[in-house]
């Protein structure tokens, strides 16, 4: 039987902002985004798990990164957060709805 | 039943991005003092995402770049147990609610979602708009453990 | 801010088996893809949009893949068969609903 | 409406996987005779794979290693037009009709198919049983373009 074998490797880059993701430090946290993207890296990562706070503008970076990384034929996949207060707002703003939800970073 | 301890306190910060997490702190301070909160981790968090979207809004759009001030009052009030947020500034623009109209979840959107989450996650949220001094009052109930 | 950044490689095999995929080729497959997972690979695309007929013989092999493929940390998608009438197949044995369907082979 | 230009035929092939092709092959050339059949590619495919499932559990759970034979005879009944698969073998082994229970298609599995997808793409299914003699009759209806 004909049967043809192809090989693909794949960059995924996992980011993990470890304090508040608010307002004030969104934009740093944007710039760190930014410089991937520019670099080629269109697969995602993004480990909330350690993230202890997540306002509206640190949401605004994770959609402004996922409508690039899809644009590029990417994608952005969001590890859950370990505070349940923080997993209840993602579910409130149908967060989980827009981005693939992991229960950890992937083994590789 | 408990009863509550805190006695009002009011924060003043500068309106920047940077001092609302003083604001944050006060906040998850002053919970922490009442006693028999249930789900203590929930209900802070959220009250403190409420006035972080709050506040963030007054430095963003009401100084809009200018310099000033926020004062933040906390204060409880009983039967039902509850928090009153009070925060003013003296910035030129106001919020216009009049022509605000709530976002569409469905697709993914990197702006609106502040006033509305602050909507969802406080019981009352009233609004006196005026140019230079405009009020706002959050109320959340507290609930108590039985 | 802290966020840390870490980067996973990947690599994704493509398998596209571009004739009858029956009791009588499966053997065939199967062994190819038995040396696959011996070689470490755990992420793979089963690409049937060539594949002109699948029996339930070639339907065992890949659910035989995607529970090794699993086991090992990895997945299995399908790339969309070009015949509806396999397309049907699929999804009247609901394998559409236990793995993951592509439209085409996803550009690296 | 159109008439059926088929006759009847027998194929008679060695009991090995590879052979079954062959009985593939024939049936797509039968039913491609046929007039006016409406989505022909489906229909064909349809009943060329239950005969498959069929002929695969002759060759792997009936003879079960032993060399033997199957005859595949195709015949079309008219009002309504139907095609008529009769299956013979001289296996050792039967089928326990009695002891068959429907897959669970809720967890993927990789055995107890074949069976399920021939009752679902047959209009008919029968069989009599008998070592060294089991005979199955499918019937499906050959849906006509109005
Ligand atoms: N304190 C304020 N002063 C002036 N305008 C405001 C204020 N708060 C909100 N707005 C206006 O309301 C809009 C909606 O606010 P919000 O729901 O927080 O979303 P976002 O800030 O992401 O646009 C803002 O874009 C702004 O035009
Ligand atoms: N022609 C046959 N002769 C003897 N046993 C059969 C025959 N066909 C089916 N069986 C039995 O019925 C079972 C179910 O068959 P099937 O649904 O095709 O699944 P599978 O072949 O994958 O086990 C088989 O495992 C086998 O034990």
């Amino acid at each position: 039987m004909e049967i043809t074998v192809t090989e693909q490797l794949s960059r995924t880059v996992v980011v993990a902002p470890k304090e508040r993701l608010d307002a004030f430090s969104a934009p740093q946290m944007r710039e760190r985004l930014e410089a991937l993207l520019a670099e080629g890296v269109t697969q995602f990562v993004i480990d909330l798990s350690q993230t202890p706070f997540l306002d509206s503008a640190g949401m605004a970076v994770l959609v402004s990164l996922l409508k690039r990384a899809r644009q590029a034929g990417g994608d952005v996949k969001l590890v859950k957060p370990a505070s349940e207060a923080v997993q209840r707002i993602l579910l409130l703003t149908r967060f989980d709805k827009v981005f693939d939800m992991l229960d950890s970073v992937p083994a590789n | 039943m408990t009863t509550a301890t805190g006695k009002p306190l009011q924060i003043v910060i500068p309106a920047t991005l940077e001092a609302l997490r003083q604001v944050s702190a006060k906040i998850e301070d002053y919970i922490a003092q009442i006693d028999g909160v249930e789900e203590p981790e929930i209900v802070t968090y959220n009250i403190v995402l409420a006035v972080q979207e709050l506040c963030t809004n007054i430095v963003k759009h009401g100084y809009a770049g200018e310099s000033g001030k926020i004062a933040v009052d906390l204060e409880l009030a009983e039967a039902p147990l509850r928090l009153i947020i009070s925060v003013r500034d003296n910035a030129p623009h106001i919020f216009d609610k009049a022509g605000w109209a709530a976002p569409n979840l469905d697709e993914p959107k990197e702006h609106g979602l502040g006033i509305w989450l602050i909507q969802q996650l406080m019981d009352e949220v009233d609004y006196q708009p005026a140019p230079g001094n405009n009020r706002w009052r959050l109320v959340k109930q507290i609930p108590q453990r039985a």
